[in-house]
């Protein structure tokens, strides 16, 4: 019981970060509003950023920024005191894709509500299917 | 479909639960992902680099090649919107409104008929036009200029703190995105017209490339800043310092530009008369 | 680390994200998806990720928003779910 | 000069492609020879890759300088040498073919529509090229983004519905490919494919590797529409432009295959996907479903384009289970089932595109007639449908017989019968095709005015490039022992027997 508990205390982030993908992945799926499910994709792409970013933590790291003084190169760093930053610049990758996914996205629900006036995807089947 | 999507949702989390249990536990210092790559770049970046950020160092320089594809996918989301949602109206829309400064009164012209463009009083109004935003235009009038300050500071001091070429080229673009919201689109489409914004969303991108390509030309590896060298007129570190600067600066203008290009056709569905 | 903020702030998330999905305002979910990017960018400050919780601050929490709003505006607010 | 060519393959159409935006605010017409210069060279460099590593070796490169697993590399073997070939020739050849529809079809913003395109083309030729798991990642996005954008502007009332259904099924899948790469980066800390199938062995009875593994597979056979997540494809492909369409259709699927061995075989190794763990019998069965309803859907098709798109479903399932055999002659075949079905979806899409171009339809009514009006493009149709179906000396026949080889060699008998049975569906599928275009009469609306048996041929520019392919079937089937011998043989790991 211990053993699990501590389990789910360490590894906390992983479970939020489980738990907010499964939700956008439900909305996803399930929702019948186009812009519902393009939240739900957002939500989902944030959810893997905030794994990736619970990767690049670390214990008694601090921010990724070298404490240097000017002209002073020689001075040693110790890669145990800072945050993994590899992560950290992978995920602003991904937060620039979900963007423009979201951008184009939105255009082309827009482009669907101007022929059919509707968001709600049974409705637009419905209409498709009477013509 | 609700039921599909759950089972699906409790299957996926299933697995990624069971994946979990093999992680090294959260924020443990001596997990592969902190000891085997990273390292190197947080004790090298300063020698190699000459950047103290090392976020900055690793995406514009180790890892640049992604950044310039990232920047790519902003461009190409950009052209994506324009072609999926700009339609030029001849006509114009339906109804247009107009306003009489003077007396407040609102004249309505259908079918597209002429305008009054002659008349100095009236000015061309939104559909769903507030009047009470003196105040909201008014500080906003006043904020855009600091907005775009700090904008360009986040850019140029992307090496020593949070921040560069992409958060402040979004701020720069949300700059003008204010402009658009508080006053109305046509007031910022006369500030920044729809070709500027295209041929800027192309030169920001051409700018990171070209530096890329730029090294290739001078007989290095495609982005090795290092050659740069003689051209910065310093040594090969302070080129690559140098050179993640030019990029941050392509970025900055290609992001401005792409946000400032979607927020048109995303607001105005395409036409580009009236925004939000 | 302060671990009651955190666990506060994680819990928050949990709930905007569950709220977007389900208001029946698509106003609304544009709206509380901005909040939630806005947590999700202090939940990543807080693990020391100072340039992503930037990024996110400005895209996610801010022009994301405002191309939702956007949409919303030029489409409709009405949604069965 | 030569050792920058992986470069250059990707660099130079992407610096086109802003080049075409440019111009397409300053002069329209300079758009389409720059795509033309930028893909030739693509074609060109891709030729010199291949022909680098036929007569060399491996071609490595360190983009930025950095050595890899610090820097991205790129990484250049037999296989993706064979597929970037193929890639860009497709891609070139459909750009030429396609110039007057795109013309008709896009007049205003022909500079936005080639800036996609040659974005898109550039996309799938860095997925190819690189060695680097991220950066698969993100040109994955850029692919996938510009598709979204192309094919949604094909017919007005379905188009966009479908792309974005395609939206939200490719963003699933490419974030699924995202999860499963964080999950190899948590356990190795590495996103190189080379460093990370270095480390990976002393971790195969790890719960997270296994998952990773799953993930990223179930992510690329979204992308690939693998049967049962296929469902955004049929609509996606039928409802695109026809420029489009021809584009995607052949070569976006191709690349995610490509995509799943360069996983199995780089990054995961062939010693974990066939031995460690005991997926490979199911997953071939999983293909066995897949090719059966891909066949079976094709039968209900009501519609060329339609029934055209169900059949690359089909494809998908002979690739897929081809390489999930687990034995020489069905990854063989996997990979020479690539390059033709690539070339055999290219003939009969750009057929199609032509009959769109006069037809301005491509429902079954749209064909009555049409061997005696369009004889040179329905003669294509014929060599690439004979070559779907799988007859000899077509390159479709070979490639089939190699995978035929594999499942009678794994003794997995109901793939070999699946194998039959869509071919023999193929069969139906096209002589029908055949029996209206030549048996039924046009009716009176489709005429439009012309009297019956005139030719109306698409035009030249249209029909040469298609030759070319249709020639290329059968060359290609012919030197399939060639091919085989310099190149597949050797992209095989010699771990598989």
């Amino acid at each position: 019981m211990t053993q699990l508990l501590s389990e789910i205390l360490t590894k906390y982030n992983y479970w939020i970060y489980i738990t907010l993908m499964m939700i956008g992945l439900y909305a996803m799926i399930a929702k019948n509003n186009l812009v519902k499910k393009i939240v739900g994709m957002n939500i989902f792409q944030t959810a893997i950023i905030l794994f990736y970013v619970s990767i690049g933590s670390k214990k008694g790291g601090t921010i990724p920024i070298i404490k240097h003084d000017h002209g002073a190169a020689s001075h040693v760093v110790h890669a145990a005191e800072y945050i993994n930053p590899l992560p950290h610049v992978l995920m602003l990758t991904a937060i620039v894709v979900s963007v423009a996914t979201l951008g184009v996205a939105l255009a082309l629900a827009i482009k669907i509500y101007h022929r059919y006036q509707s968001l709600e995807e049974d409705e637009i089947l419905a209409q498709i299917r009477e013509k | 479909m609700k039921a599909a999507g759950l089972l699906i949702v409790i299957l996926t989390g299933g697995l990624l639960i069971y994946a979990t249990a093999d992680f090294p536990p959260w924020a443990y210092p001596q997990s592969p992902a902190s000891t085997h790559v990273s390292p190197r770049y947080i004790e090298k970046s300063i020698e190699e680099t000459a950047v103290p950020n090392v976020v900055t160092a690793v995406l514009a320089d180790y890892r640049g090649y992604d950044t310039m594809f990232e920047t790519t996918v902003i461009f190409a989301a950009g052209v994506a919107c324009f072609l999926l949602l700009r339609i030029r109206v001849e006509e114009g829309p339906e109804e247009q409104l107009f306003r009489h400064s003077l007396t407040g009164m609102t004249i309505r012209i259908k079918d597209g008929r002429k305008a009054p463009s002659d008349l100095e009083e009236f000015e061309r109004i939104d559909a769903h036009w507030v009047p009470q935003d003196l105040i909201i235009k008014t500080v906003c009038r006043i904020l855009i200029p600091f907005i775009q300050l700090f904008a360009l500071y986040v850019i140029a001091f992307g090496h020593h703190s949070p921040g560069g070429g992409f958060q402040g080229g979004v701020i720069l673009g949300a700059s003008v995105i204010v402009l658009a919201m508080s006053h109305d689109l046509r007031s910022s489409l006369q500030r920044m017209g729809e070709k500027v914004n295209a041929l800027l969303c192309a030169a920001g991108v051409l700018i990171y490339a070209g530096t890329g390509a730029l090294c290739l030309a001078m007989g290095e590896n495609f982005l090795d800043y290092g050659i740069l060298a003689p051209l910065f007129r310093c040594d090969p570190v302070m080129a690559r310092s140098n050179g993640i600067f030019m990029v941050e600066i392509g970025v900055g203008i290609a992001v401005m530009a792409t946000m400032i290009r979607i927020y048109n056709n995303v607001s105005s569905a395409g036409r580009y008369d009236e925004g939000l | 680390m302060i671990w009651q903020l955190d666990l506060a702030i994680l819990t928050l998330v949990v709930v905007t994200a569950v709220g977007a999905i389900y208001i029946k305002d698509l106003l609304g979910t544009a709206i509380l998806f901005g909040a939630y990017s806005f947590l999700m960018c202090l939940l990543w400050s807080i693990m020391g990720a100072v340039d992503v919780a930037f990024t996110e601050a400005s895209v996610g929490a801010g022009v994301s928003t405002v191309f939702f709003v956007g949409a919303v505006f030029r489409t409709t607010r009405r949604t069965k779910d | 000069m030569s050792q920058h060519y992986p470069v250059l393959l990707v660099t130079v159409p992407l610096l086109s492609a802003f080049l075409i935006s440019i111009s397409g605010w300053l002069n329209k017409r300079l758009c389409f020879p720059i795509a033309v210069a930028a893909l030739a060279s693509a074609s060109f460099f891709s030729a010199g890759l291949l022909s680098k590593v036929i007569h060399k070796n491996v071609v490595l490169y360190r983009l930025g300088g950095w050595a890899p697993p610090w820097g991205i590399a790129y990484r250049v073997d037999y296989l993706n040498g064979l597929v970037l070939v193929v890639v860009s020739l497709v891609a070139l050849i459909n750009l030429i073919s396609t110039y007057r529809s795109v013309e008709r079809e896009f007049s205003e913003k022909l500079g936005a529509f080639y800036t996609l395109y040659v974005l898109f083309v550039t996309g799938l030729l860095g997925i190819t090229v690189t060695g680097d798991a991220f950066n698969l990642y993100v040109l994955l996005e850029i692919a996938s983004l510009t598709g979204y954008g192309l094919i949604a502007m094909g017919e007005e009332d379905r188009a966009p519905l479908a792309s974005l259904n395609y939206v939200y099924m490719g963003t699933i899948g490419a974030c699924f490919y995202l999860l499963g790469i964080g999950y190899l980066y948590i356990v190795t800390g590495s996103l190189n494919m080379a460093d990370i199938s270095a480390i990976l062995p002393s971790l195969y009875q790890s719960r997270a590797v296994l998952s990773a593994f799953i993930i990223c597979m179930v992510g690329v056979w979204l992308k690939m529409a693998f049967f049962p997540l296929h469902a955004w494809l049929p609509n996606a492909y039928t409802f695109a432009p026809s420029a489009a369409s021809s584009l995607i259709a052949p070569l976006m699927t191709k690349v995610m295959v490509y995509v799943m061995l360069r996983l199995m075989l780089t990054v995961f190794t062939p010693d974990f996907v066939f031995s460690a763990i005991d997926i490979n019998r199911s997953i071939v069965w999983l293909a066995v479903i897949a090719i059966s309803m891909g066949a079976i859907l094709a039968l209900t098709a009501r519609n060329l384009k339609k029934m055209l798109t169900y059949i690359i479903v089909a494809e998908v399932g002979y690739m897929v289970g081809g390489a999930w055999l687990g034995n020489r002659a069905g990854m063989t075949g996997a990979i020479l089932h690539l390059v033709n079905d690539a070339l055999m979806t290219l003939c009969v899409f750009l057929v199609v595109g032509n009959i769109v171009y006069r037809m301005k339809g491509h429902s079954f009514e749209d064909l009555r007639g049409l061997f005696r009006k369009m004889p040179f493009t329905m003669g294509a149709f014929a060599i690439g449908a004979l070559s779907i179906i799988g007859v000899p000396p077509t390159c479709g026949f070979f490639s089939k017989w190699y995978l035929l080889w594999g499942g009678i060699q794994a003794g997995h008998y109901a793939f070999v019968a699946a194998l039959l049975f869509s071919s023999l569906v193929n069969v139906v599928l096209f002589f029908r095709i055949f029996e209206i275009g030549y048996y039924e009469s046009p009716t009176e609306a489709h005429g439009g005015g012309h009297s019956q048996g005139s030719i109306e041929e698409a035009p030249l520019s249209m029909l040469v490039p298609l030759y070319l392919v249709a020639v290329g079937l059968v060359v290609v089937g012919l030197y399939t022992g060639a091919i085989v011998n310099n190149v597949i043989r050797l992209a095989v790991p010699p771990g598989i027997v």
